[in-house]
């Protein structure tokens, strides 16, 4: 338990200690395919450091739900973070919360994001939320569709379960997994407002979605905003990798396999990064209203996923 | 004895009226001999209630058994409080010039002497004697429809007059026949036309005189029952008179009307050895009333009428359970008898003065009545849900027994009275609301309107919703076995 | 023997009231219409009697007698004086294509016949086949209800029904009880009386006895 | 003498309750006495019936005959587990509304109110012996005493014609609704129908039907308890008439009579009937995810707040039919594990938005006392003038858009739970049908957030759009004290879900003769078992409160709390302006184009020369065109034709005299 306890919170410490630089390895990638100088690894801690440093700039009449809702959505990323297991599989937080919870989780986070962003008045503020969740009622039917693919195998929600069904036991093939991955990538995408969804790096306010909401933040409000996206981003991509390749994570109580799963962990990320980057830079944004497309295809191929584990794999 | 009293005293209040009625006074003679008369007919019911059925007279001229005592204390009850209700409607009336002490004259001593017909035409046992009340009943409310004179009136007096002399002259036609049946087998002579001989040796009676007597009976009696397409007169009438009369009209002369018509249905079944031709036209009868007078609500303007429409609609509903037979059908008409007559009576006092306030019977014109007087306001929209059968008033009590009893014993009429149910309801509804509600620009009453009755009648239709007396559920009960349950 | 006489005369009694009421069907004329309707009276009247004699039935004369004097005597005396103060007098009555009427009127017989065929089998009185008659004179009357369009030529059609009437229960069933028959008479006593008074009414609001103007009570 | 049983005081609370409708009616002048002395004695009979209601979950069933009725059936009642739960949620949310009312009602007169209060108390009465009658008619007269009472409190304010038009649509329907159900009685009766005994639910519970009219008997149901629960379409009333209403009886009607409305289906398909088959299930199944996404998507395009918590309803509606369904294929499937889940989740879906609804509902009230204003185009800001109103909206919001830790997570997560475990059904089809139908559930779900963001963000953040607003007052004490209660409510149905499904162990026993195993602890909620998923909002409520805090004085303590004020950014624009912000119309827009093909839009849009430019956007329903007005265009031209009959000439009318007596002696002698 003990053990549990202090993988718990190494795990989520790691969590917190990548994201910047999972966020840090996109942008150089992106940066090199673009034929541009890239940006030290290390960007984003030092753009944290900074906004740490300022003083914080609050609108004349925002309210607490504004100065609070940073910490909250920090804190929902963080949790979601020390769920999903990346280096070991006994996690005590776990049981607290199954795929589905981490999805409520993301949802909440992202609804004090909007409302926050409602919270000044401004015009863009009102534009980004109302696209953020639109965006977010296509996005998530589709996440759950992936889910339950993913939960057919091993009969169970609990990420624990199903990384355990996948990879501690008799290797097999699932090509409805295949189908759900390609989902689960174009759904990852809109969540974490990415190309094509979402541009990250526009300065086009009119274009905006993630960022529209957050123009009125500064300093260390914005900081925790940023590094919470970074750790979403980073949860997700755990996610993906605890659901379509586990292999590598260390089993329940085995803490000689922690060395190679961190391994393991770094050698996915840093290809998972750099097919985001390359993808990002090969696709352009598409216009909003196509998104609903794009998602209702992510949603068919979890579908389509489901119905091959029916026709083939029961 | 009682009997007596029963019979004379309206026939002394009516002669009486024919010299006082257009005195001060009048309307309190007016009630003063109607409470007489419940009385009379409250000792009635006490002595049925204490000793069972009885025939009353020389050689049985009268006979009073359930089926009819309470029909009897009803009638008597509801003159009683239409009475009261007349007392400031016809001062009202008056003030207004509508009426002059000739009419008024007029109006009190038919009024008593139209109560008489109906009692004696429900006491008597003689078919022919029946016959003749019945008649008796049109003559003296015609010139009750025209009292206002207006050729409105006239014309749906003349109407009333002509439909029903007609439909009455065929009932006669169907006595003979069956005064020709009995004949066969009692023998001439005044047995030959009394109900309890004929009752005695219905089983003996010859059918095929039988079914043709019924046809003209039916037809006859069902003109003034009000059955589609008998019914033309009914709207006219009741729109056109004064609305006392309106009330006494819905509440009491459809019921001995289809009293009558039930006697006869008793011969009949006893003669066809339960053959349920008499049923069968019945209910065929009672599902057209439901349906047209349903659709034809919607099409109404004029308030009266509406609620004229809405008594042929529920004399269909009656006449359909009676036609199922059965006992829980035959039970369930009898209490809708008794409910949809209070009711309805209640619903006409509101509504006269209602339009009394307005000076119209146009509904777009009635508004707001729970502005001014709240309590006319509550009567009407409270005594219009009761009549659209909305528990827990008494009137759903009846249509609960008679809708399931329908459903398992003919599925197929009930698509009908639903949808005749639902349109009623809307219809109705829709036309009352706006009437009870809003904005209002109406004067408030000359007088206190009487409202006393109104509450009176929606009381006990909702007692009758919740609970019903055990020896009124005996009474309905011996009643429905009588008529074939 | 006699009887088979007296039947014949009935017969031809119950043949002249049918007579009479197709002759009231087509006639235009309403002073033409009130005297066949006091015709038709004193042939009820006269069967009546002869009934009442030859079957011994007391009370029937009485019934004879109330009929003749209701319906020869005073109905006719009431309406031709009512004619005369409403100067109704010359008024011809439009009647529609008497042709058609008239052939209604011989399918309905034929029908009436059709139907008391079977009952008037199993009378016990001498006078049965009577019956069918009587059923035709109510049919009849009741069509001439249905053509005309102003209101005495209507009500004398309904008084003639009555008289259909009397001829079924007189001739039919050798009476009704007396009772009964007087208050039959008085009914028709306080209708006629009645109709009087809404006469005048009617005269007074629309200026005429047309009914085309009492059709305003309807459904828009 | 036998010893008095909780029905006996069930019974005793609703003849009380009767009581003080009678007394308001009596205290016509004094609205102080009413308000001060009438409603609070009423809060304290529905405290009493929510503790009734907790006893009788555990005990075994009661019933008693009262002396009135019809005679041969005189009125029936019973108390046993599922009335028991219903009688919680009674007794809860209208003791929470209850409060609510006395401060809401402040500046009404006196008589009036009496008449109100009158209505209220019987609405209470009403519903309360809808959950404990037992026999066919003392339902019949309970519901409808239920339908009416709703119906003159909706039209308190009849003044106003949409009200009054609010107002006849809800009691027409009501009524259809009724006319159906009785109609499914009069199938359902006990062996001998010809006994009126035969229509008390013991004859029926022990009557078997055969199949054809037992599905007769439950399409019946579904369409009259449907109309009541607003299943569309015939939902149309419930958007008209909720807003109409004052705001206390709006929470109740949307928070506790809908649910009367589930009561009946469970108690009729469940109890009444028995062995409901499979595709049952599959029509209440689909009729309700038509429903929930139905509703939530015209929640979205709404510009009234009432009028969107309304359609909000009918979405939650749909949520409970479509569990309601599913534990119908489940307990038809024979899997009495799963159809124990699914009827839990819909337990305590409904428990939940009797809570949330009622909350959010008294809250618009308290908004429309503060500024007079329905409309959220005319609204906003409010957060800054009425803050208690605004922080517990926010739970409330959540809680309804499904967010954990609150309860309306809960249910949504069990409901989910069961989606994912259909595989297994002996019906192929069904096997992977449903898990679309989840998605479904999800979609809906989603949207709901959506929803609540433009709800409580338009209401209650950004600028006020009109300057009075500045003037907006917070409510008083007793309104928000009785949404202090609702909320926590709410925060503890959503903390304590393993407690919660052990108290509905008995209901969902009751009905489907197996419970629910739980494998979780006191701490964690674990349908089935824990391999397959677990949920412990209170692990999940205490790191996220704990990082929330530790990262916040984190912060200050390391750098620094320095805060400056300025204007708004806005990129740099120098005039900011309410008009700026999103309207309600402006932020259903997405939604209007995604889901045009549900409704109708009308809009007038300006064109760029208008001198005052006027925008107005309405989305209609079209079911009102496709259903409501042919029906009434028939109905219209078949009066029509009747009344052709009545056209005045007297000869006609004997001509039908004629014809008929021809007619009928044809008929007779042929």
């Amino acid at each position: 338990m003990t053990t549990g306890i202090a993988l718990q919170i190494g795990q989520t410490l790691l969590a917190l200690v990548l994201a910047p630089m999972l966020m840090g390895w996109v942008n150089v990638c992106r940066a090199w395919l673009q034929g541009r100088v890239a940006p030290p690894l290390l960007q984003p801690y030092y753009n944290l450091r900074k906004l740490f440093h300022k003083d914080a700039v609050l609108a004349h009449d925002a309210t607490r739900l504004f100065r609070f809702a940073p910490y909250i959505i920090f804190a929902c990323m963080v949790l979601a973070a020390g769920i999903v297991p990346t280096l070991a599989n006994d996690l005590p937080f776990s049981p607290a919360a199954d795929v589905i919870a981490l999805v409520g989780l993301f949802a909440l986070a992202r609804v004090f994001q909007a409302l926050a962003a409602l919270d000044i008045g401004t015009a863009f503020g009102s534009l980004g939320a109302r696209r953020e969740m639109l965006i977010a009622f296509l996005a998530e039917p589709a996440l759950l569709m992936v889910f339950f693919t993913a939960s057919l195998i091993s009969q169970s929600t609990e990420l624990p379960h199903i990384v355990d069904r996948l990879a501690h036991q008799e290797f097999a093939l699932y090509p409805s997994l295949a189908f759900a991955a390609v989902a689960f990538w174009m759904v990852s995408t809109a969540e974490n407002a990415r190309i094509p969804v979402d541009n990250p790096t526009t300065h086009l306010e009119l274009t905006m979605i993630h960022e529209a909401m957050v123009l009125e933040y500064s300093a260390r409000h914005l900081a925790m905003i940023e590094w919470a996206v970074a750790l979403k981003l980073f949860t997700y991509s755990t996610l993906g990798i605890a659901l379509f390749l586990p292999w590598g994570i260390a089993p329940a109580g085995d803490l000689n396999a922690l060395p190679l799963a961190l391994l393991a962990l770094a050698l996915k990320l840093a290809i998972g990064g750099a097919a985001l980057a390359l993808l990002e830079t090969v696709n352009a944004k598409m216009r909003l209203f196509r998104a609903p497309e794009f998602l209702g295809t992510a949603f068919l191929l979890a579908v389509l996923g489901m119905l091959t584990h029916f026709l083939l794999e029961v | 004895m009682e009997m007596y009293w029963l019979l004379g005293l309206p026939l002394a209040g009516g002669i009486t009226l024919a010299f006082w009625g257009h005195r001060a006074h009048a309307p309190e003679i007016n009630a003063a001999f109607s409470l007489a008369t419940l009385i009379a007919a409250g000792w009635l019911t006490a002595h049925i209630v204490a000793e069972g059925p009885v025939l009353i007279g020389g050689d049985g001229w009268f006979y009073i058994d359930a089926f009819n005592v309470f029909l009897v204390a009803l009638t008597a009850f509801v003159a009683f409080t239409t009475a009261l209700f007349s007392r400031p409607y016809m001062r009202i009336e008056q003030a207004h010039g509508r009426v002059n002490a000739a009419r008024l004259r007029l109006y009190h001593a038919s009024y008593q002497l139209f109560i008489g017909t109906m009692l004696l035409a429900l006491t008597t046992n003689n078919m022919g004697i029946l016959w003749v009340a019945m008649e008796a009943a049109t003559l003296t409310t015609v010139l009750l429809v025209s009292l206002y004179r207006t050729p409105a009136a006239l014309e749906a007096a003349w109407k009333y007059f002509i439909l029903c002399g007609v439909g009455i002259a065929l009932a006669l036609f169907g006595t003979i026949l069956l005064y020709f049946a009995a004949e066969q087998v009692l023998g001439a002579g005044g047995g030959a036309l009394s109900w309890t001989h004929l009752n005695a040796v219905k089983t003996r009676l010859e059918p095929v005189v039988l079914q043709l007597a019924f046809v003209f009976l039916l037809v006859g009696y069902g003109t003034k029952v009000g059955l589609v397409p008998l019914h033309s007169w009914l709207p006219d009438a009741h729109g056109e008179g004064p609305t006392p009369i309106s009330a006494v009209l819905s509440g009491l002369l459809l019921n001995v009307a289809l009293y009558a018509v039930m006697r006869s249905k008793v011969l009949v079944d006893g003669a066809l050895g339960g053959a349920s031709l008499a049923g069968a036209l019945m209910m065929g009868f009672g599902l057209l009333s439901v349906l047209v007078a349903a659709l034809l609500i919607r099409r109404q303007t004029d308030v009266k009428r509406m609620f004229a429409y809405s008594s042929i609609e529920h004399m269909g509903l009656i006449t359909f359970a009676f036609g199922m037979g059965g006992m829980v059908a035959s039970f369930a008409a009898l209490l809708h008898m008794t409910v949809h007559s209070l009711t309805k009576s209640a619903i006409f006092y509101a509504v006269g003065h209602a339009t009394q306030k307005a000076g119209t019977q146009v509904m777009e014109d009635i508004r707001g009545l729970i502005k001014t007087n709240p309590t006319i306001g509550w009567g009407l929209i409270l005594g219009t849900i009761a009549i659209l059968g909305v528990p827990p008033f008494g009137v759903f009590a009846s249509e609960f027994l008679i809708i399931t009893t329908t459903m398992h014993q003919h599925p197929w009429a009930t698509p009908v009275l639903l949808t005749a149910l639902g349109v009623a309801f809307a219809a109705m509804f829709g036309r009352v609301q706006p009437m009870v509600f809003g904005e209002t620009t109406l004067p408030r009453l000359p007088h206190q309107p009487a409202l006393l009755p109104v509450f009176v009648h929606l009381a006990l239709v909702l007692m009758l919703g919740l609970f019903i007396p055990g020896y009124l559920a005996h009474w309905y009960r011996q009643a429905a076995c009588l008529l074939g349950g | 023997m006699s009887l088979t006489y007296h039947l014949q005369v009935v017969n031809l009694l119950a043949a002249l009231l049918l007579l009479i009421a197709f002759a009231m069907l087509s006639q235009r004329r309403i002073v033409g219409l009130i005297t066949l309707f006091a015709w038709q009276g004193a042939a009820l009247a006269t069967s009546t009697a002869i009934v009442a004699w030859s079957t011994g039935q007391h009370h029937l004369y009485y019934s004879a007698a109330l009929t003749l004097g209701l319906k020869v005597v005073l109905v006719p005396w009431y309406f031709f004086r009512l004619i005369r103060q409403l100067d109704v007098d010359r008024e011809v009555e439009p009647m529609i294509n008497i042709p058609t009427t008239m052939l209604i009127g011989i399918i309905l017989v034929i029908f009436a016949f059709n139907l008391a065929l079977p009952i008037s089998q199993m009378a016990g009185t001498v006078t049965r086949s009577t019956l069918g008659i009587a059923l035709a004179s109510v049919l009849l009357a009741f069509l001439m209800m249905i053509t005309r369009s102003k209101a005495i030529p209507q009500v004398i059609g309904f008084l003639a029904m009555e008289n259909g009437l009397f001829f079924a229960a007189t001739s039919a069933t050798y009476g009704m009880p007396l009772v009964v028959e007087l208050g039959v008479a008085l009914d028709v006593l306080v209708a006629v009386f009645v109709l009087g008074i809404f006469f005048f009414h009617i005269r007074e609001t629309f200026d005429s006895m047309d009914l085309k103007h009492m059709e305003r009570l309807r459904e828009k | 003498m036998p010893e008095t049983t909780l029905l006996d005081w069930a019974w005793a609370v609703v003849l009380y309750w009767l009581g003080l409708a009678a007394a308001s009616l009596a205290l016509q002048t004094q609205a102080g006495l009413t308000r001060w002395v009438v409603f609070p004695l009423g809060i304290l009979g529905a405290a009493a019936m929510a503790v009734l209601g907790a006893l009788a979950l555990a005990s075994p069933p009661t019933q008693f005959i009262l002396p009135i009725g019809l005679p041969e059936l005189p009125f029936h009642l019973r108390l046993d587990a599922l009335s028991g739960f219903f009688l919680i949620l009674l007794g809860v949310a209208s003791s929470g509304v209850g409060i609510y009312a006395i401060g809401y009602f402040r500046h009404m007169a006196a008589g009036p109110l009496a008449v109100l209060s009158l209505w209220y108390h019987l609405f209470l009465a009403g519903m309360a012996l809808v959950l404990l009658a037992d026999d066919a008619y003392a339902f019949m007269v309970a519901w409808e005493l239920m339908a009416l009472a709703s119906y003159f409190l909706v039209t308190t304010d009849h003044k106003i014609p949409d009200i009054r038009r609010a107002g006849f649509l809800y009691l027409l329907i009501a009524h259809v609704g009724a006319v159906a159900l009785l109609l499914a009685f009069g199938v359902l009766h006990g062996s001998d129908p010809a006994r009126m005994a035969a229509y008390s639910f013991d004859a029926m519970r022990e009557n078997t039907l055969n199949p054809a009219w037992a599905s007769v008997t439950f399409l019946l149901a579904l369409f009259g308890f449907g109309a009541k629960a607003g299943l569309v379409p015939l939902h149309v009333w419930l958007p008209e008439a909720h807003p109409a209403a004052p705001s206390p009886v709006s929470a109740l009607m949307s928070g506790v009579m809908l649910k009367t409305a589930i009561y009946g289906l469970l108690r009729v398909s469940l109890d009444l009937i028995g062995a409901p088959p499979a595709w049952w299930g599959t029509v209440a199944l689909s009729l309700g995810l038509v429903t929930a996404l139905y509703g939530v998507i015209f929640a979205a395009v709404q510009s009234d707040m009432k009028r969107l918590l309304a359609w909000s309803s009918i979405e939650n509606i749909g949520f409970i039919i479509a569990a309601f369904g599913l534990t119908l294929i489940f307990h038809a499937d024979g899997k009495g594990a799963l159809a124990a889940l699914t009827l839990t989740a819909l337990l305590y879906h409904a428990l939940n938005h009797a809570l949330f609804k009622s909350l959010l509902f008294v809250g618009t009230g308290s908004v429309l006392h503060a500024t007079g204003e329905r409309r959220m185009g005319r609204l906003g800001g409010l957060i800054r003038f009425m803050p208690w109103t605004a922080w517990l909206m926010l739970l409330g919001a959540l809680a309804i858009a499904g967010l954990p830790p609150l309860n309306g997570f809960v249910s949504e997560w069990l409901l989910l739970q069961a989606f994912l475990l259909t595989p297994g059904l002996t019906q192929p089809y069904l096997n992977m049908a449903i898990p679309v139908a989840a998605a479904v559930v999800v979609l809906a779900a989603a949207l709901a957030a959506y929803v609540m963001v433009k709800f409580y963000g338009v209401i209650f953040l950004g600028q006020p759009r009109d300057p009075e607003l500045n003037e907006a007052h917070e409510a008083g004490w007793p309104e928000r004290l009785s949404m202090l209660g609702l909320a926590a409510g709410c925060v503890v149905l959503g903390l304590v879900p393993s407690q919660m499904i052990g108290w509905l162990n008995p209901v969902v026993e009751a009905l489907l003769q197996q419970t629910l195993p739980n494998d979780g602890n006191w701490l964690m909620v674990a349908p089935l078992s824990a391999q397959r998923a677990s949920y412990a909002p209170l692990v999940f409520l205490a790191v996220v409160s704990a990082i929330t805090l530790l990262v916040f004085f984190g912060v200050k303590y390391v750098y620094h709390g320095r805060v400056r004020r300025a204007a708004p950014w806005d990129c740099g624009y120098p005039e900011l302006d309410a008009r700026m912000q999103d309207s309600a119309e402006g932020f259903g827009q997405p939604i209007r184009l995604i889901f045009s093909a549900f409704m109708r839009v009308e809009r007038i849009t300006p064109d760029p020369f208008d001198r005052q430019p006027q925008y107005r956007g309405d989305s209609r329903d079209k079911v009102w065109l496709w259903l409501y007005q042919p029906i009434a265009a028939a109905a219209a031209w078949l009066s029509a034709q009747a009344s052709r009959l009545q056209h005045g000439r007297i000869q006609w009318y004997l001509i039908y005299s004629f014809a008929t007596l021809i007619f009928l002696l044809v008929f007779v002698t042929r």
